[in-house]
């Protein structure tokens, strides 16, 4: 009975289990070679487009609001014609993808992170801290987001960073509700009672048993909330609060595309719309077949 | 019939009294009435008064017009007019109180029920326009039949509050219009006012819709919602010119697109010039004015509604100087500032607004392009109105863009407000956030504003202008056109003054 | 007795209780029907092990089996009574020294897939402890982890795998040696077959036979399934509602019970036998510990019960040498 | 449920304090409102004299006092821009803002259950994947865009409804409603369809996963070992069960849908709260602000007793429970 | 011998999962009399419950009934449409599972879910369902029925619940009781009372009885005849006394000897090695090979059920005892 026969199955970590599951379902296959397209083009902005639209010395009004495959001054065709400030549109586009991602990965992690630390002390810790933390966040999630993201705003004034400042302020108590209920699951589990059994420093429980537990919902979240606040983004810049006009993100080519809709120049706002709207569906395929995948009670 | 307005801003509150704001004073000019009013070129016309006169240098007599009606049936009568400029400081929480206009009155006297005496307590030639800007409420159905006129203060027990002309029941005016109903933020709907002194109006009711959104504003157009609307979107222009159902009306506006340079000791939004404020060389000044191209904005922001811009007024207007030019040379420009010392140029903010004016941060776009390209490389910082304005003046900007609409319709307007040094006491440099100061404009102005003929004023404004443009401090842009769209079949005089007058929309002969 | 007992639980309490917030407070004042809700899991239990005893504890569902065993693993800390380690109050000690103590009572748990963090791989599950705790060096760890899982029957070439690739038997095994892996000197095994089929269950059972043995071990055994408790344990205590009512030598207590509750427990466990037989039920429910009855707490359901049973708690006397009974019917009967 | 009615008053008195602290701080910071709100040809002692008269002149913590001053006794001061009650003015708005969401929400919920229930039951049909992947869709977009494409589609390209604005209304109980007329009611939809779609796509998802969830539990085989035929099964031990999480996420989401009701209404020139909202700010309208703050939060109560009580109609384990924590 | 009540005959049950075909039930016959109360017992995933689950067609997708008969009273219900099987669900075979927390829709008080139950098979109005509920479960030993209609299940305890299941079972007075672990999750004492109302039951109503269940004790004290699987089929059956007293498969030997109650207290207990094969991949031949002590080369196929009544059969090629005929293991 001391040896136990099985035929050893190969060696599987859950990251490769994972990928596995992942890879089954073509719709999700599609949206991450999306994203990872996008998220390459955002990366290389500057070597795979003609122009630096952020640069305005690049720009030309005279080129401006040409329609689409027209020949531009500098010598190039704007494929996707241009803005009413001669951008030419690939271009804008792809730069703005590039804010509209940065803004949207950054101001998640920076909530995710806030969020993770908030919840899981609260967690860990229990009784009062836990009270008194939980209060916060439903006090905070007892009032729409984007409401304090337009006052936050309206405060910070404009900028990358102002946005990322106040979309993390927003979310930051979704994580925290989200772990905290994880982790008071997987709090009371066996694994965590043995591994204080074994005096186990606190930090040392907390960081390595409960937190890569609790986390794997969380990134499911994160990254649907990539997508949201992309869109939020957008919604903001599109309300005139946001990213400052020479830097446009997606929302506000959008937004000052928008203008143009009815006159009949459609490619301002059009192209940017579908840029925003392939990556969030991106980005939300990927969550979703990821909630599907992590998802242990639907999994067998 | 019934006239449907799509309006692009709503008032504040139907008090004509309590917001000196354009929105208001179109919805008041449909049933107040003041003594003198302009005409779609902003000249003077009689109104409530049939004539007027200045009987020396600081009395002014105004002959009212007879058997003019309230809505409730009572006469107009000089009392009204006192009662009116009684209540103007009177209203509470005003945001901004027509006190401007009636604090040159030092003095009324009715020797009869139709003339008007008014004193002032210095030379005020503008007193008849100044007059033109509020609208004369019913002195009977407020209650104030008795109180009088005093330069300190008017007493009465009480005054009008806002709300009672809100809910429609102080809504009493002479105006071709009565007051039928008001919805805050959806509608109001006037009546024709079957008793007016003047020329009937074609509609029996008028209704006004704020649409504040450009595109909903349009499409309610091009859906037949509403039967007329103002300020349609530059670009959208082109499509309403081709639509076959609907006609354009437009006019120059009195709003000036302007860009103001900042001569303060420390610039708050240069870079690269180690502290010292470039632009109080003229030289650099110039350069920036040559560096825009209006021809360029003109044409592709504004989608040529707009008319590139020399000075503060169009040509037309009272004080326009036809000899003051603009150029526009950017290898001119360079070399200005190789010899003002900045060959590579420096780093600069420009502020905007980006929801006052139309495609007003589209424009700051194409001028940091414009003076990008000269090599001073120039940063955009569009912000609402309210922050922008706050900014501003605070002094925040450098460099900013801004609008000046002249209410008055004269170079005055603008020369005192934007580039006259602040006095407090004067009302000089009301709106001059530069730290410029010209003393010999000043001196300038203040004869101008002391003449009262007509003639010689102009005269004197127009060399004024010509000094303050070639100053560089306040850079014409362009002026503002303003629009209106309709339904075939309907005829509108395009107005200055840029106000939608229901009156004087006619269905076509 | 000779030795000191490894372990003396003395007047053990648990009371689980949550305080009321701000808001409940004033609720409360205005009226509202909100109590604090304290849950009494475990009242009052003295018990002594002594070193190289296997003690198993027996009770129904939510009686405070667990809840005494983590108190005495040092995972819950205990609301009232001490807690001595070999002779010395748990609490006297200084950190270093508790810290120790508290290494040498390991547990193995009833679910041996939950009990595992899944996102480690056995390596770290088993190896984790005794490098952070510095017994081991970690360039060593590996050797360690193997020796470790060697002793519990699995073959050391799963080291790198994940817990989910393991069946039951084999996870509950990796628990074991997680637990043996800080060289601990009592096991406290809150049903850790209980979740096994019976053919794997025999395999563990075994195992932990053949430990105590090598390891000379001391355990506290919980399960509630009688068959594995007799098969096992030197001495047998069962539990009613957070306190014990009987303590025995398990021949003794299997053959004769004492109290009544020991009795019908006895008697309705099901056994593997030719007959077929009637059950005849005892009454009632097993009342729940939030609102526990007065006097004995198993007197509803009594076929014995006396006037005095409900006002009056019996407390745990020696009826005979070692042997512990907490029953009314004990002193009418005499010893 | 009395502890439950108290957190959340206490709660909700927490975010109207923080909140009006926020906007006070924030408008202050901001810039000041007279900057907005005087015409430019005003002097400077006109302009001295209305920030008397507005009492901006005070420094802000003393502002602040007399606001809470008012505030308690009711008065919620009076709009910077509109010289009349703020909290007047806000309730005026009310009713649109009210009848855009709650019909979003109808949207919503009548279309999102049962495709929910649809994709939940079968999740590897060609339907529910379609179903799912529309979800997603509507997960994506942002609202202001779908407003845009609704307008340009629907009101410009086909002229089949109106663009924006709210139409003809009627009076019921003293207050105008739009989906009382015919006109109202063709204005209603675009706005409504485009608020809905979002939250179209959350029920469906809660309702596809509360089924799916659900469905393999054992009562519902239980359910079906009983005979019980298969619409009892659905339609009862399957739908009561999923609406639980339904109706508690739709009453929190019910505040949201109010919020972005500002986008909406922006883009469809809808005269309801978070159309003047959003002025206010822009004009920074501090007592209107404050007041819908206010008012929003006092809905939120409100919604959330009512979502209480219809989730303890639904779930018996929570009416016996007590208070919950 | 006259027709049996049931009659499963080579019953097959897969599910296609992403992994493969599981093979949960691979060909498993079982017969059945009035009556009778049948034990079925084997390790966790050998089957039991999706057998009892296919008799009455309850398995979910992507579980399938892919091959085999089973007749109740001579119909066979593999083929029989989902409206006979409604009809025969409830009213002629009643179901029981394990959980008692989890077999009662939490959010409909207790009388609605009895209530359902007996208008799906009979036009009753509701005032006579509720009065056959009521004598349901006062037949159950529940008191004050009327109360208890109106409870919802959270307001139970688990040895209640159970009993209204049992109840809901009883109401239409079916022909059999397929009874899924019944006991599984209750204390010593809880089950002891409902194993007492079953008993009393079936003797009372001649209500014939499936018991599933891995505990041989509560099947030794419980059923006439058992049934014991593994790995997805049957590998002995016969009656009580047969299978306690003279197990023939090595592997029911093996489970009764794991047994610790009945082993001396202290000695190792004799184990069966190995673990539990995965259902997905079995070895070739006789799905015990790999763990039996007696397998030789003619495990490598597997062994037909045969024995010396149809039941009383095993299904190995060297049964228990083979050596010596008529001696008791
Ligand atoms: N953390 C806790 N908070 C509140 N009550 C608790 C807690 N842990 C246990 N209890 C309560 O204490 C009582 C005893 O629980 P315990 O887990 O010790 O019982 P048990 O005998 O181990 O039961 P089982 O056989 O079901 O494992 C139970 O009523 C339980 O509800
Ligand atoms: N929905 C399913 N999908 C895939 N495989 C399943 C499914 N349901 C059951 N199985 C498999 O069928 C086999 C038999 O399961 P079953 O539930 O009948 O076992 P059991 O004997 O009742 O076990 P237990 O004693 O644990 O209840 C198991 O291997 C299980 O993994
Ligand atoms: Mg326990
Ligand atoms: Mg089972």
């Amino acid at each position: 009975m001391s040896s136990i026969t099985a035929k050893a199955p190969a060696v599987e970590t859950p990251f490769l289990r994972l990928a596995r599951d992942f890879a089954r379902s073509r719709t999700a296959l599609a949206g991450l070679a999306a994203l990872v397209v996008i998220v390459l083009a955002a990366l290389l902005a500057r070597w795979v487009v003609p122009q630096d639209p952020y640069d305005l010395a690049q720009l030309d009004i005279l080129d401006g609001m040409m329609a689409p495959g027209s020949l531009g001054g500098g010598g190039w065709t704007y494929w996707l014609g241009t803005d009413d400030q001669g951008r030419d549109m690939l271009s804008a586009i792809v730069f703005g993808l590039r804010t509209s991602l940065l803004v949207g990965v950054v101001a998640t992690l920076a909530a995710l992170a806030v969020g993770v630390a908030v919840g899981l002390l609260a967690a860990y810790a229990g009784d009062r801290v836990d009270g008194l933390v939980m209060r916060l966040v439903d006090i905070q999630l007892s009032f729409p987001a984007i409401l304090i993201a337009l006052i936050l705003l309206a405060l910070l004034g404009k900028g990358v960073d102002k946005v990322i400042v106040a979309l993390a302020a927003v979310q930051w108590a979704y994580y925290a509700r989200t772990i905290r209920g994880s982790a008071l699951v997987e709090r009371r589990k066996e694994y965590i009672e043995a591994a204080q059994c074994l005096a186990l420093p606190h930090r040392r429980i907390m960081m390595r048993h409960l937190l890569p537990n609790c986390l794997p919902p969380l990134i499911v979240v994160a990254t649907v909330q990539v997508a949201h606040a992309i869109a939020l983004e957008a919604t903001l810049s599109f309300l005139g609060v946001g990213v400052p006009v020479t830097q446009p993100s997606l929302g506000m080519l959008i937004a000052s595309g928008y203008q143009y809709m009815l006159s009949g120049d459609y490619w301002v706002s059009l192209f940017p719309g579908l840029a925003l709207l392939v990556t969030i569906v991106a980005i939300n395929l990927v969550g979703d077949r990821l909630r599907d995948v992590l998802n242990p009670r639907l999994n067998h | 019939a019934t006239l449907t307005v799509g309006t692009s801003a709503e008032p504040s509150a139907l008090d004509p009294h309590y917001h000196n704001l354009g929105p208001n004073t179109r919805a008041r000019k449909h049933v107040f009435e003041s003594l003198v009013s302009m005409d779609a070129k902003m000249r003077l016309q009689p109104e409530l008064a049939e004539s007027w006169r200045a009987v020396d240098e600081t009395t002014w007599e105004f002959k009212l017009r007879k058997g003019v009606k309230f809505h409730d049936g009572t006469e107009f009568t000089a009392q009204d007019f006192v009662y009116t400029v009684c209540r103007i400081p009177n209203v509470a929480n005003s945001p901004s109180s027509f006190t401007v206009y009636t604090k040159g009155i030092a003095g009324i006297e009715a020797p009869d029920p139709h003339t008007l005496l008014i004193k002032t307590g210095k030379p005020y030639p503008l007193l008849p326009v100044e007059l033109s800007t509020f609208g004369i409420i019913s002195a009977k159905a407020a209650g104030g039949e008795a109180v009088t006129f005093d330069k300190a203060g008017c007493k009465a027990e009480s005054w009008p509050t806002t709300q009672a002309f809100n809910d429609g029941s102080l809504m009493i005016g002479t105006g071709p219009f009565k007051h039928k109903s008001y919805t805050k933020g959806d509608r109001q709907i006037l009546e024709r006012n079957p008793d007016y002194w003047g020329p009937q109006p074609a509609w029996d009711t008028v209704v006004f819709r704020p649409i504040t959104s450009d595109g909903p504003r349009v499409a309610a157009l091009l859906a037949g919602d509403v039967d007329m609307i103002e300020s349609p979107p530059v670009q959208d222009i082109e499509r309403l010119k081709s639509a076959p159902n609907v006609s354009l009306a437009q006019a120059q506006s009195n709003r000036v697109i302007y860009l103001a340079l900042g001569v303060q000791d420390t610039p708050p939004t240069i870079t690269g010039t180690e502290g010292k404020n470039p632009l109080k060389d003229p030289k650099v000044r110039k350069a920036l004015s040559l560096a825009v191209d209006r021809d360029a904005i003109v044409k592709r922001i504004m989608m040529g509604v707009a008319e590139p811009a020399n000075q503060y007024l169009p040509a037309g207007f009272y004080g326009n100087n036809p000899e003051v030019t603009v150029a526009t040379d950017a290898n001119k420009a360079k070399q200005l500032l190789a010899e003002a010392g900045y060959p590579k140029g420096f780093q600069l903010t420009l502020g905007t607004p980006n929801d006052r004016y139309i495609n007003d941060d589209k424009v700051a776009q194409a001028v940091a392009q414009m003076f990008t390209r000269i090599g001073v490389q120039t940063q955009v910082d569009a912000t609402t109105a309210n922050v922008f304005f706050s900014k501003r003046n605070k002094q925040e900007y450098s460099v900013f863009l801004a609008g000046w609409g002249a209410d008055s319709g004269e170079m005055s307007s603008p020369l005192k407000a934007l580039i006259a040094t602040p006095i407090k006491e004067k009302g000089y440099g009301t709106t001059n956030y530069t730290s410029y100061s010209d003393p010999e404009l000043d001196g300038m102005l203040d004869t101008a504003l002391a003449t009262v003929d007509d003639a010689k004023r102009e005269k004197l404004l127009q060399a004024a202008v010509k000094r303050a443009v070639d100053a560089d401090i306040i850079i014409p842009l362009h002026y503002e056109v303003t629009v209106w769209a309709m339904k075939k079949g309907l005829s509108y005089e395009p107005r200055a003054d840029q106000y939608t007058l229901a009156q004087k929309v006619t269905p076509a002969k | 007795m000779t030795a000191a007992p490894i372990i003396e639980l003395d007047g053990l309490t648990k009371r689980f209780s949550r305080k009321l917030d701000v808001v409940e407070r004033f609720a409360r004042r205005l009226g509202a029907a909100i109590d604090d809700r304290a849950v009494q899991a475990v009242s009052g239990v003295d018990l002594s092990i002594a070193e190289g005893e296997v003690v198993g504890l027996v009770g129904e569902s939510g009686c405070g089996k667990s809840t005494l065993g983590r108190m005495v693993a040092g995972i819950l800390p205990p609301s009232a009574g001490t807690l001595r380690w070999r002779g010395r109050d748990l609490r006297e000690l200084s950190p270093t020294d508790r810290y120790h103590a508290n290494l040498k009572i390991q547990m193995v748990f009833q679910d041996p897939m939950a009990s595992l963090n899944p996102r480690l791989r056995v390596a770290d599950i088993v190896g984790e402890a005794p490098v952070v705790h510095g017994l081991v060096p970690r360039r060593q760890a590996e050797d360690y982890v193997a020796a470790t899982l060697r002793q519990v029957g699995l073959d050391p070439a799963y080291l790198r795998r994940y817990p989910h690739q393991f069946s039951g038997g084999q996870r509950q095994r990796i628990g074991i040696a997680r637990a043996l892996a800080v060289q601990p000197d009592v096991l406290v095994c809150d049903e850790s077959v209980a979740a096994l089929d019976v053919s794997i269950q025999a395999q563990i059972i075994n195992l932990f036979m053949r430990l105590r043995e090598e390891l000379s071990l001391t355990y506290l055994f919980i399960s509630h399934d009688l068959g594995v408790v007799e098969h096992i344990s030197d001495r047998t205590a069962i539990m009613y509602l957070g306190r014990i009512v009987e303590l025995a030598p398990t021949p003794e207590l299997f053959d004769k019970p004492n109290h009544p509750y020991a009795k019908a427990l006895l008697d309705e466990a099901p056994r593997v036998s030719v007959e077929k037989r009637r059950f005849a039920p005892i009454r009632g429910e097993i009342p729940s510990p939030l609102d526990p009855p007065s006097g004995c707490a198993f007197h509803p359901r009594c076929p014995h019960a006396m006037p005095r049973c409900s006002a009056e708690r019996p407390a745990l006397r020696a009826i005979a040498p070692r042997r512990w009974s907490a029953c009314h019917l004990n002193e009418t009967t005499g010893p | 449920m009395l502890v439950f009615i108290l957190r959340r008053l206490a709660q909700s008195a927490v975010v109207v304090v923080a909140m009006s602290v926020l906007v006070f701080a924030g408008i202050f910071a901001i810039g000041n409102p007279i900057d907005v709100l005087i015409s430019p040809e005003a002097d400077a002692f006109e302009r001295a004299a209305a920030i008397a008269r507005l009492g901006l002149d005070k420094p802000m913590h003393e502002q602040f006092l007399r606001f809470v001053d008012s505030a308690l006794g009711g008065d919620l001061g009076t709009s910077f821009v509109h010289g009349v009650p703020a909290l007047g003015l806000v309730l005026q708005r009310f009713p649109a803002t009210l009848e855009l969401a709650l019909c979003a929400m109808l949207v919503a919920v009548v279309l999102g259950i049962p495709l929910g229930l649809w994709a939940g039951l079968k999740p590897d049909s060609l339907a529910g994947r379609v179903i799912m992947t529309g979800s997603i869709l509507g997960f994506s977009l942002p609202t202001f865009w779908v407003g845009m494409m609704l307008i340009m589609a629907f009101a410009v390209t086909l002229g089949w409804l109106p663009a924006g604005g709210r139409g003809e209304t009627a009076s019921l109980f003293g207050v105008q409603w739009s989906f009382l007329t015919a006109d109202g009611l063709a204005h209603l939809i675009l706005p409504a369809v485009n608020l809905a779609l979002f939250k179209l796509s959350l029920v469906i998802r809660l309702a596809r996963a509360g089924t799916r969830e659900v469905a393999l539990q054992d009562y519902v085989k239980f359910a079906r070992a009983k005979g019980l035929a298969p619409a009892r099964v659905v339609g009862v031990h399957i739908l009561k069960n999923i609406m639980i999480p339904v109706v508690t996420v739709l009453g929190l989401e019910l505040g949201s849908v109010i919020a972005f009701s500002v986008v909406t209404e922006s883009v469809f020139a809808w005269p309801g709260m978070g159309k003047l909202l959003i002025d206010s700010i822009l004009q920074l309208d501090r007592p209107v602000v404050i007041a819908y703050l206010l008012v929003t939060v006092l809905l939120f109560v409100v919604i959330n007793l009512i979502v209480d009580l219809v989730y303890s109609l639904l779930d018996p384990r929570i009416r016996l429970g007590g208070g919950r924590a | 011998m006259t027709e049996p009540l049931l009659r499963v005959d080579g019953l097959k049950t897969h599910f296609l999962t992403r992994a493969g075909t599981v093979k949960a039930v691979d060909g498993v016959s079982l017969r059945l009399d009035r009556g009778e109360i049948l034990g079925l017992v084997g390790e966790s995933g050998s089957g039991k419950s999706v057998t009892g689950q296919s008799i009455l067609g309850l398995v979910d997708p992507p579980g399938r009934v892919v091959g085999g008969r089973v007749l109740f009273r001579g119909e066979d219900l593999v083929g029989a449409g989902e409206k006979r099987l409604r009809a025969i669900r409830g009213r002629r075979i009643a179901m029981i599972f394990q959980d008692p927390m989890m077999t009662l829709n939490p959010v409909l008080s207790i009388g609605t879910q009895m209530v359902e139950a007996v208008q799906a098979h009979e036009k009753v109005s509701r005032a006579e369902a509720w009065e056959r509920s009521r004598r349901a479960l006062a037949r159950v030993g529940i008191a004050s029925p009327d109360e208890r209609l109106a409870a919802y299940p959270h307001q139970f305890s688990g040895g209640m619940r159970q009993r209204v299941a049992i109840a809901i079972a009883l109401l239409h007075s079916p022909d059999l009781i397929i009874a899924d672990e019944p006991t599984t999750a209750l204390d010593v004492t809880i089950q002891a009372q409902i194993l007492f109302e079953v008993q009393k039951l079936c003797r009372e109503t001649g209500t014939a009885l499936i018991w599933v269940t891995h505990d041989l004790a509560v099947v030794s004290a419980l059923a006439d005849r058992v049934a014991v699987m593994y790995a997805g089929r049957v590998v002995e059956t016969g009656t009580v006394a047969e299978i306690i007293g003279t197990p023939r498969h090595p592997y029911t030997r093996g489970l009764l000897e794991s047994v610790p109650s009945r082993n001396r207290r202290g000695v190792p207990l004799r184990s069966i090695p190995g673990m539990t094969p995965s259902i997905l991949d079995l070895p070739e031949g006789c799905a015990f090979r790999p763990r039996c002590d007696r397998s030789t080369g003619a495990c490598a196929v597997m062994p037909e059920l045969s024995g010396e009544r149809e039941d009383r059969a095993w299904r190995c090629w060297n049964p228990v005892g083979a050596e010596a005929r008529g001696d008791a293991a």
